[in-house]
């Protein structure tokens, strides 16, 4: 893209028969700067999504430490590899036709059909960014469920579910809700459900409660550990091992959440009104200050909260917390104020504190708090953005349908709260129609639950080659065999 | 929506044609410019925010940096304690700099000493700031107040953090960064409007004043005011290393800290896409600049951890891994000032001395009995103020007027050649830092202390915060969940491994 | 770039005298957009090069996690130094010499000879940036090193080696093989090795070959450590003491990784073709994605391998072949399909496992498998993209010279695969001419070797000012005098 006066001077000369040469030369010369601008928006879109993706997935590694630290030292192993292989099968499956289920446009309402293992891509609206990107989505619901289930679940079984759900229970949500061609998807360029769609910017109902949900039916299947109901049916705390991991894990999240929430606008050079320093680069930072605030507030509010209940000032509790309120501003962190966000992170404490109080009362045991806290708010995540959804943000981040329901609250009246139970209903039913009888199926046939002995024992010293830990060691004193730290059944 | 650049030949053709219509032609040609210039905006602000925004997930990186160097410095009895308290500097920091800290710093237009626009985010984003930059300054905000929880651990009520965190992070600090950071701040070199402090305003790039000697002097009173943890100096006054209970988790906090410095210090450009028409290097603009303060950057870092390693093995003899880590620690501190406006090589010289100041300011903490579990004092207040004194030695005249555009002959760097006054506004800084957070940070560890809300008891600290009052301790390596049946549930402890059989 | 009718109006009027003003006028303000344009470039690149840096640099902290979780408790503060001291007298002698003797260009095809101490950059071509990314890969190399001589080796041993790595020997190689001078270079502008050069993109050879070759002769040189082989001559597994931190460094290099080959672009705005959405952007996402999933195939292909050789599913060995993928696909990562990709993860997992069964039977111990890993799968990696790499990609990624040669497998002859046959010769060679004579004579200055009372109790204890842990203390007890955590001179 280079002028050159001394073309373009003949050009206009005084008797200028070439009015059409001089005309084609400086509309090339347009032509050529749009074609830079197309390819810089590529360049930066992309830059963005990348880097997103790269921060989505080191949520995996917070997860990995966070179910780490939370269980007992004797099952550490266990849990790790099956985070280490939710994002490993994962890469795999959703390569082979999870992403093909999910995003392969064009398509029905139900079920995406193109891209089995990334045939075709790149396309124009599809680049080989999306695919990571929704792949370290979809490692997380997987991730999410393997905390429900911690401690006492075979090792074979969560390789089952973790496939089955990576690879298309979840990839069949996120096209409902997400696809151009999902039937109840806010960018359906068609009909939308209720003239609005689901507006769940990020994945509070798509990601956390599918995975809360999965994990739910799992917990309930298998039931509580040994030891965490007594005789009475008192709830006795089986303590994680280390608190120091679960704090690790946690803040690893709340990093990760700045790819899962703003990332997922995919795109940042998109201007919002011409000539103005407004345009999408701001809703993806408003996005990561409503977040902050939500996480903040609900973190206090636990904290204060479970002073009052428990006496206690107590870092776990106040990570899931925190992690709780994360999760139920995921729906509408795109769409919400600042402001919104504090009363959003609020009510998530409130939500996880009842729900945990229910699952004792129910004796339900659930290691990590995942179905209560990704399943308990996110679901408290999908009403609030019905509630606080504000007009103006609605029409800037779903564009092109002038006139949207947004939030009741907000004077937008009960549309997309409705759309919003819809969401509810149907992610519930249907991780409920295909993760129940999964788990149900397994644990038929023996392959759910593992032994009592097994469990007592611990799984690392029995299925995965030895304890996690070796503190002491004096190998040199008694000769080859090493020693193991590890409970000793006389122990007083 | 903005016209579009493409441009067609058969509507600019009867334009150009007959030549009656030479404005129509001018008009069209120029709407078309006008196009272009609007999508370069758009794709600058696109750039600048991404660039930022990432930055700002870095910096958040370091609390978890901090919160892994705290935990793994103090004794495992108090690690829930210390983490904590690194989550709610976090989250309280968020709150508070949300609903006025943010306002207090960058609220322009204001007078020089606070800032009093954009409570609670109202009426953002400005032409000026935008959601991003309010995410980076929180970010920073609660590095401030992280690095003071460091000097109070293991001995300090939990309600006495809640307190000084909030009103660090929602006031003291915010009104620091105004002064030298905002467009109206009284000393900063960035001040847009009327003269600067003598003529060239502090340089204060990305906190070594701001963000470490406010953490690290707030650190220095509380500290003092409580005095040593029980067991750090013996009858006899003699120092007794009370060390970390991990060493792991120090390295991990430290390569965390690494990696947000990162954002903080090259971030602290807020914007990359920035040309300096420099016309004989086209390829030279801030993303160099950018490049050469995370390289100047890990220089200092690199320089001061091996000056570290070598003067400890002399003095000491051991190889020892935290102390290196703290080195590294010092020099990012101190280098942080100057990080933009330096030299490479001169990193080094920074990092070289900011070692030796560290190891000073301990040996002198030692002799005045002045117990910091996390060196935090010494290290963010001392090499900070090491950091200042440099820049105003080192800055380098052409990268201070690139980094400070819009006045030329801005006076430098001394050694460099550039005269005394950028020296004088450095030690001014430092001055008034030290004033400013004695006077509003003492007086409130004081009051806690008359109310007996700072100090925990001596019973709670003998037995460790983590079983009085955070609901157990930190790590359950062996457990005895196998007798659960049985009718008491009670938490084992990591007891003694040596009496424990061996399978 | 600000355009004005009222001053380009009269330069068109009627008896337009002035058409070459008119005409300058308008060059004038395309000559100012191509300059943003190449503004926005730089922006644009140098921002993406930057936050790859960092996240290269974030395996710096993997490596010292991965490290200290392999070994012994007792030997923990003196892996995790030596990985602190890599990154920072790294940084130190990669900013006085190694990315002169790297990347100084004019120069020879041997070495480099400019920027010494970073004089004179910026350049048109290296700026600020570049260095720091090269840096960053520098220490990765010393990192894998030290792993292969973990836990008997003395401090002063790594400080030399380190130092000579980093500043010389690794230069060298990255020289060769990336430099536009480098006589193997695919970059090199004048006559390329066999018409093609070496396509060794992210480095499996120049990096992962380098470090575990070093590796390999150190712990060679030096023995298997104190009770690896009992007097029978059985391999004793001498497990680290936390998976906990196996996992996390696994992780966080995986995380890494993602700087390490889609950085290894190092600009990301350069389209492919005029008017297509397709350009380097995708070429980038599509190596991030063929590094997952070369990743996530030779997790899963280990972890049965595993079960079915040794009867645990063990995380360790699972992150182990984790990291085999990734070394393999770093040299092809961006020229291979992403079906290739989960070929080059199998193989490398097999690669690795047998790796290790030749160790065991030759009694060469290494720690953290460094040199089977990143030496056997880096060598796989570098003959992989001589048999894979697809005309399409090398001829974008290496443009300017049509006509390459390309992977063998995918009918692009043998001249490929015969310039990176003569790659892995000559790393072999000069690291084993190099580092060989060196930890040979350290070996005989008994500078190499730890005596074998300090190896029995553990560097921490007997150098490094103590034990890295103290989970107990008791100064509650006891007075004021705090216990350690330590072996105890008198236990049995």
């Amino acid at each position: 893209m280079s002028c050159s006066a001394e073309q373009l001077a003949p050009l206009f000369s005084p008797n200028a028969t070439n009015a059409a040469a001089a005309a084609q030369y400086i509309c090339g010369q347009f032509d050529a700067v749009s074609d830079r601008f197309t390819d810089t928006g590529f360049a930066i879109d992309t830059t963005y999504l990348l880097f997103s993706a790269y921060l989505v997935f080191s949520m995996q590694l917070g997860f990995a430490m966070l179910c780490a630290g939370s269980v007992r030292a004797k099952n550490t192993m266990n849990i790790m590899l099956t985070n280490v292989l939710d994002a490993a099968a994962g890469g795999l499956f959703y390569y082979l036709f999870g992403f093909a289920f999910a995003f392969g446009a064009p398509s029905n309402g139900f079920i995406g059909r193109h891209f089995f293992g990334l045939k075709d891509v790149p396309t124009s609206s599809f680049d080989y960014s999306n695919f990571l990107y929704q792949w370290a989505f979809a490692i997380a619901a997987a991730g999410i469920t393997s905390g429900s289930i911690a401690e006492r679940t075979q090792f074979v079984a969560y390789l089952i579910y973790s496939s089955f759900l990576t690879g298309f229970v979840y990839p069949v949500v996120s096209h409902w809700f997400w696809s151009g061609d999902g039937w109840a998807s806010a960018f359906n360029t068609g009909n939308l459900l209720f003239g609005t769609g689901v507006i769940d910017f990020a994945g509070s109902g798509v990601v956390h409660m599918v995975g809360g949900i999965a994990g739910l039916w799992g917990a309930l299947i298998e039931g509580p550990r040994i030891g965490r109901f007594d005789h009475t049916g008192r709830a006795i705390a089986l303590r994680g091992h280390s608190a120091s991991l679960v704090v690790l894990g946690t803040f690893l999240l709340w990093f990760g959440w700045y790819g899962f929430n703003p990332g997922s606008f995919n795109k940042i050079l998109i201007p919002y009104a011409a000539k103005s320093y407004y345009g999408q680069w701001s809703a993806v930072g408003r996005t990561a200050v409503t977040t902050t605030l939500a996480g903040c507030t609900a973190a206090l509010t636990t904290l204060f909260g479970k002073r009052i209940l428990s006496g206690h000032w107590n870092v776990t509790d106040v990570c899931n917390g925190l992690l709780g309120g994360f999760a139920a501003i995921t729906a509408g962190c795109s769409v919400v104020e600042p402001w919104a966000a504090v009363v959003c992170g609020f009510v998530a404490a409130l939500v996880l504190i009842g729900c945990n109080r229910l699952a004792e009362r129910v004796k339900f045991d659930d290691p990590l708090e995942a179905a209560q806290l990704h399943g308990g708010c996110g679901t408290w995540g999908v009403i609030f953005t019905a509630l606080f959804a504000s007009e103006k943000y609605v029409n800037e981040v779903y564009p092109g349908k002038p006139g949207r329901p947004y939030g009741l609250f907000m004077g937008g009246g009960g549309r997309l709260l409705a759309a919003h139970v819809i969401q509810i209903l149907v992610v519930v039913g249907w991780v409920s129609a295909t993760m129940g009888p999964l788990f149900y199926i397994l644990h038929r046939l023996k392959l759910l639950r593992i032994s009592k002995d097994d469990e007592l024992a611990g799984m690392d010293m029995t299925r995965h080659g030895g304890f996690a830990y070796v503190y002491e060691d004096d190998s040199h004193k008694h000769g080859i065999q090493m020693r193991r730290v590890e409970p000793s059944p006389n122990q007083i | 929506m903005a016209d579009p650049i493409s441009c067609a030949a058969a509507d600019l053709l009867p334009l150009l044609g007959g030549a009656p219509n030479a404005t129509a032609a001018a008009t069209y040609i120029c709407s078309r410019f006008g196009a272009v210039s609007t999508k370069l905006a758009d794709a600058t602000l696109a750039i600048d925010n991404t660039y930022l925004l990432f930055s700002a997930y870095l910096v958040f990186a370091m609390q978890l940096g901090f919160a892994m160097l705290c935990a793994g410095s103090v004794r495992a009895k108090n690690t829930m304690n210390i983490m904590l308290t690194n989550v709610l500097d976090a989250a309280a920091g968020g709150l508070s700099y949300y609903l006025f800290g943010y306002a207090f710093a960058f609220g322009g237009p204001s007078n020089g000493f606070i800032g009093k626009h954009f409570f609670g985010l109202k009426e953002f984003p400005s032409p000026t700031a935008d959601y991003s930059l309010f995410l980076y300054q929180w970010a920073f905000a609660i590095a401030a107040a992280g690095i003071t929880s460091g000097s109070i651990a293991e001995r300090t009520q939990f309600v006495a953090y809640l307190i000084y965190s909030s009103f660090l992070t929602g006031f003291v600090y915010p009104v620091v960064s105004h002064w030298f950071w905002s467009g109206d701040g009284w000393a900063g070199a960035a001040k847009t409007g009327g003269s600067l402090l003598f003529g060239s305003g502090a340089i204060d790039f990305a906190g070594s004043g701001v963000v470490h000697m406010v953490g690290g002097i707030a650190g220095l009173w509380g500290a003092l005011i409580e005095g040593p943890r029980i067991g750090r100096f013996d009858r006899t006054g003699r120092s007794v290393a009370l060390r970390g209970h991990s060493s792991s988790l120090v390295v991990l906090g430290t390569f965390l800290l690494w990696f947000g410095w990162y954002g903080f210090n090259p971030g602290s450009f807020l914007t990359i896409f920035k040309s300096y028409n420099d016309t004989s290097r086209s390829y030279y603009g801030q993303w160099s600049a950018v490049g050469r303060t995370a390289v100047t950057t890990t220089l200092a870092g690199s320089t001061a951890a091996l000056t570290t390693l070598f003067s400890k093995r002399l003095l000491v003899g051991h190889w020892n891994v935290i102390d290196v880590c703290n080195g590294l620690l010092g020099g990012f501190a101190a280098i942080t000032s100057g990080c933009s406006v330096v030299e490479p090589w001169a990193a080094i010289i920074c990092g070289f001395v900011a070692s030796w100041v560290l190891i000073g300011f301990n040996k002198l903490a030692e002799k005045l009995k002045y117990d910091d579990p996390l060196e935090a004092a010494q290290l963010h207040g001392g090499c900070g103020a090491w950091g200042l004194l440099f820049t105003g030695l080192f800055a380098k005249e052409i990268y201070v007027n690139e980094v400070y555009s819009g006045r030329p002959d801005r006076p430098y760097g001394l050694l460099m050649g550039g005269g005394g006054r950028l020296l004088a506004a450095q030690i001014v800084q430092i001055l008034v830092i030290i004033g400013w957070v004695t006077a509003t940070m003492a007086p409130l560890f004081l009051a806690l202390h008359k109310l007996k809300l700072l100090r925990v008891s001596r019973e709670d600290e003998t037995a460790g915060m983590d079983m009085t009052r955070h609901g157990g301790m930190a790590y359950i390596y062996h457990d005895e969940e196998d007798s659960s049946n049985l009718p008491q549930f009670k938490m084992s402890r990591v007891e003694p491994g040596g009496e424990t059989p061996t399978s």
